[in-house]
Parts: C-alpha cells; sequence; structure tokens
C-alpha cells in the first residue's frame, strides 16, 4: 500500500515541477544575460585572466568561494572530530 | 576609527574565520593560549558590532562592496545592475548581529569550563568559531547565494557540534537528522534562487526586489524560500528533528544554534520583506503565517508538558516560543498592504514579535545554560533523577529562577514586556489568536514550575550531597545573560525605542534598503 | 595491502597523477581547471595509494599532524590573500598590472601567457593545498577507523 | 525564434531527478540510500543551474584559443562549481555519521536504529 502512495507522490511532483518547467522557463540557449555580458566582456580587462569562470570564481564572487573553502575546512575539521578515538579523560563527573 | 568603522562589516565575519584557520596551529602552543585567542577574536568582534551599531542607528544603511575599487561603490561605471557581492547591513541585520555577538561570546565563555574535560577541544573550537563566522555571513549579506553559502556553513559546522560526544549513540543520530534536514532545506533554497536567477539574472536582493514582476516562478521560488528556512526554524508540521537534535548537543552549542534558528528566520523576513515586499499577495502570506505560528506555539507547549529529559524540555518550549514570533510578525505582514491598519497596530506587531527575538535570544540559552550546568554536575538530563539540587547549587537556583520567570511572561521581567505587546496589537486584528496566546503562557508557566520542582527543590538526594557549584566561566556567561534580561526588563521603552523599532522599521521599509543598492535611482 | 605489482605499479603511477593535478592546479586562470579539480585530482592519486598499500603503511609517510598543518596554512594564505587587499576593498585583486602574475593578456582570444591573472593563480595554489590536505586527511581516517586503527590526535 | 528550440530537456532531467530524490527520501529507510536520495536531490539541482546558464551554440567562457562565437554565461558555473563542493562536504559528514551509527547500534535501518523517541 505504502509503495502506491509513494508513486502517486512522486508522479504529482514530477507533473508539477515538469508542467512548471515548459511553461514558465525561459527556452533552453535563450537565458537573459545582462550581468553575464558584462562579465565576459571586463574579465580579461579586470581580472587579467584568460579563463572567466576562474575570474568569476576567484574575483568577482570571490566572498562565495572564501565561504566554500570555509565549508571544506569545517567538513574535513567535523568529520575528524567525529572520528577521533575517544580517551575521554576521567576525573570526576 | 572610521577606517575601522568602513570595513566593519567585512571584519566581523573574516577575523572569526582567520582565527579558526589559525587555532589548529596555535594549539600546539597549549590550550590557554587556544582559549584566550578564542575569547579575545570574540570579544573583538562584539567591539565591532557596537560601533557598527551605532553608525548604523546614527546614519542608516552600511554597504560594503567586496573587491570593488571603493567599498561602497555598488554600481559598476556605465552598468545598473550590482556585479559584485555587496554586505548590506540596516538596522534589522545588526539587530541580529547584536544578538548573535552577545550569545556567541558568552557561549564560548561558558565553553571554557563546560568542556574542560573532553577530549578533541581544539577542533571544536574551531567549529565553534567558523559557526560564528557563518551565522554573522548569514545575517549581513545582501546576496542571495552568499546567504546559501554561509547557510551551509552554520549547519555544517552544527551538524559536527551536535554530534560531538560521540561515545552516547543518542548525539550522533541527533547530529545526522540535522544534517539531513539543513541539506535537503539548503538544497530547496538553491533550487528557488536557482530559479531567481533564471529569470533576472541577478542574485544581488536589492536589485532583485527592484526589477521583481511577481510571475508565476516568483511564487514557486517563494514557496522554496519559506518552505526551506521554515523547516530550519523548527516549523510544527516539520519540528520533530528540533528536540532530537538540540538536547544532544553540548549546553553551549544549543545555545548558539538557538541563535541559528532566530538567523534562519531573520532570513524568511529579509525574503518577504525586503526581496517580495508588498505587492505580493501579502494578507494570504500573513494569515499562513499567522496559522502556523499559533500552530508551532500551540503543539510546542503541549508536547513540552510531559517531557523527562530536561533538554527535550527545553527544546519544545523554544519551539512555542518561535510560535510567539511567527504570530507577532505574520500579523504585521498580513496588514503590510493597508497603510492605516499598519500604523495602528501592524508595526507594533512587528515591533512585538521582533523584540520577542531579542528577549527569546537572552533567556531561552540561559535556560540551556543551567540546564548544561545541572548535567555538568550530575552527568544526567533526566528530570526524575535530579532532586534537591537547589540546595547546594545556589546561583545555578537563582539564574534558573530568573529564566523561568522570563520565559513565562511574568510582569517584572523583559518576557512580558514583548508578549504584552504581542497580544495587545494582535487583539486588534483578531481577537482569538491573542486568546489563545495567552492560554499557552500559562501553559508555559506550568510546564517550567513542574521542571524546577523536580530539579531544584525537595529534599537532598544522597549521591548529590557533595556535588558544588559549577565553575567560575559557566557562572559567568550565565551572569551576562541574566544581567541582559535584567536590563531589557528595567528599560523596555529604551530597548524599545533605541534597538527594537529602527529595525521594525527598517524591515518595514523596502525602498530603503532597495536604494541602498540602487542608489537612489527608482 | 595489495600484491607487489600492484604497489609498484602504483608508486609509478602517482607521480603521474601529482605532475597532471599540480598541471591543473597551475593553469586554473588559462584552461579549465583550477584549485578544487587540481586538488581532487591528486587526491584520487592519494586514494589509490591507499587502495595500494593499507591504511597502516600510509599512516607512517602521510603523518595527521602534517596535513592538518597544510590543511591550515594553505586557508591562512587564501584568507591572507583576501585580506592583502584591504587597503582598497576586501577581495580586491592587487597584482593586476604588477610584473609579478599581473600582466593583462590581449583582450579577445590569445594563445594564453601563465603570468596573467593577478592572485587567481596564487589563490589556485592556496585552495589546491588546503583540498588535497584536508580531503586526504578525511579519506585517511576513514580508513583507519573502520579498520579500528588508532587517528593519533 | 521559440519554434524551432529544442524541448528543454536538461530542465526535464532536472525535474525528473529532484521528483525522484523527493521519492528516496520519503520512502526508503536504509540510511545509505537516503544519503545517495540527497545526494541525487543535490546533483538535479547542480544540473538545474549548469543548464540555466547555456545560451544556443555558444563555447565555454575561456579564451584561450577560442573558436568564434557567442560565450556561456560563466555565473551559474561559479554557483554550480560552490553547490558541488558544499555537495562533498555534506556528503562526506552524513556517511561518518552513519558509520558512527552503524558502531553504535549494529544496524542501518532508520527505523531499527531509531533511539530517540517522543
Amino acid at each position: 500500500m505504502r509503495q502506491v502512495i509513494g508513486l502517486i507522490v512522486l508522479l504529482v511532483v514530477i507533473a508539477f515541477l515538469v508542467s512548471g518547467m515548459l511553461q514558465f522557463i525561459h527556452p533552453f540557449g535563450y537565458p537573459p544575460s545582462d550581468i553575464d555580458d558584462y562579465i565576459i566582456e571586463k574579465a580579461q580587462e579586470e581580472t587579467a585572466s584568460n579563463n572567466v569562470v576562474a575570474s568569476v570564481v576567484f574575483d568577482y564572487r570571490g566572498f562565495d568561494t572564501l565561504g566554500e573553502a570555509t565549508i571544506l575546512f569545517t567538513a574535513v575539521t567535523g568529520v575528524l572530530l567525529l572520528l577521533r578515538t575517544v580517551k575521554r579523560k576521567e576525573k570526576n563527573s | 576609527m572610521d577606517k575601522l568603522l568602513t570595513y566593519s562589516p567585512i571584519l566581523i565575519i573574516a577575523i572569526p574565520l582567520a582565527v579558526a584557520f589559525l587555532i589548529p596551529l596555535i594549539s600546539r602552543a597549549g590550550g590557554k593560549a587556544r582559549n584566550a585567542l578564542v575569547i579575545a577574536s570574540l570579544a573583538f568582534v562584539e567591539f565591532l558590532v557596537i560601533i557598527l551599531a551605532r553608525d548604523i542607528y546614527l546614519n542608516g544603511i552600511h554597504i560594503y562592496t567586496l573587491g570593488a575599487i571603493a567599498p561602497d561603490l555598488a554600481l559598476p561605471g556605465g552598468v545598473m545592475v550590482p556585479i559584485r557581492i555587496i554586505l548590506e547591513v540596516d538596522a534589522m541585520s545588526i539587530f541580529m548581529g547584536i544578538i548573535w555577538a552577545t550569545v556567541s561570546l558568552t557561549a564560548a565563555i561558558y565553553s571554557l569550563s563546560h568542556m574542560a574535560r573532553e577530549t578533541g577541544q581544539t577542533r571544536f573550537y574551531t567549529l565553534s568559531l567558523l559557526m560564528v563566522a557563518g551565522c554573522f555571513g548569514m545575517i549581513f549579506t545582501g546576496d542571495l547565494f552568499n546567504l546559501f553559502v554561509f547557510l551551509e556553513i552554520t549547519s555544517i559546522s552544527g551538524a559536527a557540534l551536535i554530534a560531538f560526544r560521540t561515545r552516547f549513540a543518542d548525539a550522533v543520530e541527533g547530529g545526522f537528522k540535522y544534517i539531513v534536514i539543513s541539506a535537503v532545506a539548503g538544497l530547496m533554497f538553491l533550487f528557488g534562487v536557482g530559479l531567481l536567477y533564471a529569470q533576472y539574472n541577478s542574485l544581488n536582493i536589492g536589485f532583485l526586489a527592484s526589477v521583481m514582476q511577481y510571475s508565476m516562478l516568483d511564487k514557486i521560488a517563494l514557496t522554496l524560500f519559506l518552505m526551506s528556512l521554515t523547516i530550519k526554524t523548527g516549523m510544527v508540521p516539520l519540528h520533530m528533528w528540533y528536540p532530537d537534535s538540540y538536547s544532544v548537543a553540548p549546553a553551549n552549542i544549543t545555545a548558539m544554534l538557538v541563535i541559528t534558528s532566530h538567523a534562519c528566520m531573520y532570513a524568511v523576513f529579509r525574503v518577504c520583506f525586503s526581496l517580495y515586499g508588498i505587492t505580493l499577495g501579502v494578507a494570504a502570506l500573513g494569515w499562513i503565517v499567522v496559522i502556523i505560528g499559533l500552530l508551532t506555539m500551540f503543539v510546542g507547549v503541549t508536547m513540552a508538558v510531559f517531557q523527562t529529559d530536561v533538554m527535550r524540555f527545553m527544546s519544545y518550549h523554544a519551539i512555542s516560543q518561535m510560535g510567539y514570533m511567527w504570530l507577532g510578525v505574520g500579523v504585521g505582514l498580513a496588514v503590510l498592504g493597508n497603510p492605516e491598519a499598519l500604523a495602528t497596530y501592524g508595526r507594533d506587531a512587528i515591533g512585538g514579535g521582533i523584540f520577542h527575538i531579542l528577549n527569546h535570544a537572552m533567556y531561552k540559552p540561559l535556560l540551556f545554560l543551567t540546564a548544561g550546568a545541572l548535567y555538568h554536575r550530575t552527568a544526567t538530563r533526566d528530570l526524575n533523577k535530579m532532586g534537591g539540587l537547589g540546595h547546594n547549587m545556589k546561583f545555578t537556583l537563582i539564574l534558573y529562577i530568573i529564566g523561568t520567570l522570563s520565559i513565562a511572561g511574568i510582569p517584572p521581567l523583559n518576557g512580558f514586556a514583548s508578549k504584552f505587546l504581542i497580544y495587545e496589537s494582535v487583539y486588534q486584528f483578531n481577537p482569538v489568536l491573542a486568546v489563545v496566546a495567552m492560554l499557552v503562557s500559562i501553559i508555559t508557566l506550568a510546564s517550567f514550575t513542574k521542571a524546577f520542582q523536580s530539579a531544584f527543590t525537595g529534599p537532598q538526594l544522597p549521591e548529590y550531597k557533595d556535588v558544588k557549584e559549577v565553575p567560575k566561566p559557566m557562572l559567568i556567561g550565565m551572569g551576562i545573560l541574566a544581567a541582559g534580561i535584567i536590563f531589557t526588563s528595567i528599560f523596555p521603552g529604551l530597548v524599545l525605542e533605541h534597538i527594537v523599532y529602527p529595525a521594525t522599521d527598517a524591515l518595514i521599509n523596502q525602498a530603503a534598503y532597495v536604494n541602498g543598492i540602487m542608489g537612489g535611482i527608482p | 595491502m595489495l600484491s607487489k605489482i600492484v604497489r609498484t605499479a602504483a608508486n609509478q603511477l602517482i607521480l603521474f597523477i601529482l605532475i597532471f593535478g599540480l598541471y591543473v592546479i597551475a593553469h586554473g586562470h588559462l584552461t579549465p581547471g583550477g584549485g578544487f579539480q587540481g586538488g581532487a585530482v591528486i587526491v584520487s592519486g592519494v586514494v589509490m595509494l591507499l587502495v595500494a598499500f593499507s591504511s597502516k603503511e600510509l599512516k607512517k609517510s602521510l603523518r595527521e599532524r602534517t596535513l592538518s598543518v597544510m590543511e591550515s596554512s594553505g586557508a591562512l594564505i587564501f584568507i591572507g590573500l583576501a585580506f592583502a587587499g584591504i587597503g582598497i576593498a576586501f577581495f580586491y585583486n592587487f597584482l593586476v598590472g604588477t610584473p609579478i602574475f599581473g600582466r593583462i593578456p590581449v583582450t579577445g582570444p590569445n594563445p594564453g601567457d601563465i603570468w596573467t591573472g593577478g592572485v587567481i593563480p596564487l589563490m589556485n595554489f592556496a585552495v589546491g593545498l588546503k583540498v588535497v590536505a584536508g580531503l586526504s586527511a578525511v579519506v585517511l581516517a576513514m580508513a583507519l577507523f573502520s579498520s579500528g586503527e588508532e587517528i593519533e590526535e | 525564434m521559440m519554434e524551432h528550440v529544442p524541448l528543454n530537456f536538461p530542465f526535464l532531467a532536472a525535474a525528473l531527478l529532484v521528483g525522484i530524490s523527493f521519492y528516496i527520501l520519503i520512502f526508503k529507510r536504509n540510511l545509505i540510500k537516503l544519503i545517495m536520495g540527497i545526494g541525487m536531490l543535490a546533483s538535479g539541482v547542480n544540473l538545474f543551474l549548469v543548464a540555466l546558464g547555456y545560451r544556443a551554440g555558444g563555447n565555454a567562457p575561456i579564451y584561450t584559443d577560442v573558436p568564434e562565437g557567442p560565450m556561456v554565461l560563466p555565473v551559474p558555473q561559479a554557483l554550480t562549481l560552490t553547490s558541488i563542493v558544499i555537495n562533498v562536504a555534506v556528503l562526506a559528514l552524513m556517511l561518518t555519521m552513519v558509520i558512527l551509527i552503524y558502531r553504535h547500534t549494529g544496524n542501518i535501518d532508520s527505523k531499527k536504529s531509531r533511539i530517540l523517541k517522543g
């Protein structure tokens, strides 16, 4: 019985997403692009790099990449924190 | 000094980050140096937040564009679209900044002794500093994708800290639930950001608000934003993970996590008020938020009545108190449309809701820290096993009483001030809401007296005869919060006038937020 | 611990993986790639070593202490570069126009000159260092934990 | 301009991925499958983000020896790069916690390994 409900829920969600996507999203290949045209045009001169994506990642939106490097640092510290061998210093508890 | 002022938004985020990266290297010089560095950096951040707050209350919105030729150059030459990431700090964000700076400083001081006997402390302090930086980033940023990145930093560091006591199975399960919920909520938020980027090719909140046309996609994006962010604040239909995660974490981490839920609520307000503003069908949206607020209030407190675990008991109360905030701001949102209703009680409703965020951000961490103090001495969270601890834990007893009276809304203390403001304004909107809110407040008082009685009063149990008071740093931490509560109780008008109402006006006034970015161009 | 043939092959192969990873990191501002992608390539080499040699041997050569120092220093270099331009703005590309990495390329398609990109190549190295140290520490810790080993702290 | 445009296949694929991952999140009890569902949800959202940036007949936005023609939008690619790394970090943390849950409770079925009640 649960499988049937599951399939119905799945179909409803996919139908909603597909219908939303077919009617409202811009046609594939013709996006509005005023910011990106400015970046493509000015990237070489402002950030002196050929790879426009690298200039976006490290210069125009560098703060995101700082956040992302922090996320990697957090995940690594978190994993090593959880996998530490627990030798708890039992004084008086 | 003014140079420090122009850089203060970015310094508040970057200093905890830099110190967090530094701690693994410093910790080789011993625990003392590391703890001193943590407290010093958080104190300096608190100082920066205070001078930034003073400047914002004097001359309005504060902008910092990252990587531009001049820090306040929002629009590069010849283009009407903000290209880079802009930190926009208005009265509402600095209001959350003050709360977050104070609570994270107290939690750090508290953890000096609460964590003294645990292994892996270096990584613990690194993660808590990263969480501080993450939440500051969430509060100050004016960019949607940046909000998602810092939301993820806060969630990942929070999940790792919840599962800190890996020797207990329920801690790890609480952490797992938190990270699964945060991952799904973050990806839904990202889907919404993608939808907005598909239409307007920009990620800046101020610019999007100025070009918003409320198409069908924008409504889908709004539902995605609301759904994902309210999951993180523990709204009723999806709140089952909240007590599981928040009750197993160390007490000071739970205190900080409650404020991160407030930051998610702040993000909901930023999306509703600043991004979508008035022209969207606000009455319907306001009513949804009000109904969810009522539901959260009621279910939270009824579930809390028969809890035996003291931390689960407090977590359910945290959910129900969130309901008050949703109720207050939901009423304000519902009447955002007609200005005369807004003037009479709408502004007070939002003011009450935001004032309740401030009060809740003081007494709820205090209650969690007192529960942590009980755990620190009795190594158990079960109320049935505790008893008669009031005899030898005097200070904790007093602090617990202050927190309890404040959460129940007893007149002299600050809980009453904000709840009364909410009752008064919500009553004019619809009397039934105020009646339910009062009923919930009574049940809160009843359940807290029960918990107080089972933990503190009663005969002194034999095994807790030699229990000493908690060490100094924990008392200092709790003392700062209690002092904050007492100050707000004695001068509610002062706090309301100088901190809460500027934040309310900043939230209501969407045009100011947009002009901050677009530089006055309509 | 796999057979001798696999171990010697792994020893030789790690060098090529290392060179390719460094190439992807170094040319992040010219060709597709950069800190994260190059770091991931090098970490795949480390995982290959972990498969060839058991986690006990690898623990001896890749000490957990050095990995954490490498990771923290990579992160500090990255945030230091971001702080270096604080005079003008936080993430300002202060090396554009300076002889170190700052030659401005000819606008439009050009063959690509390595001494361009301002701060971007340095940031690529910092992020690459961080990704390599971080992810290999995670992989090593998981392998050691599942095999019941002691992750020295 | 609209009639000869190809049906939005990438958006269709993204919608299917998100839909299927919802099914997994709601109905699967095995924790590892739950994590795979989140991984699938993340790749669906990433595919949606990258597909937003495609421009008909566009080349990669890199000026080194690029052939003639319009360039694809660079910003969605940068966002996807960040989103992929975030997904790696979240998956690493979730898998570590599943290891610890398995070590504590001896199984990874979310029903049987449920400790917290009420």
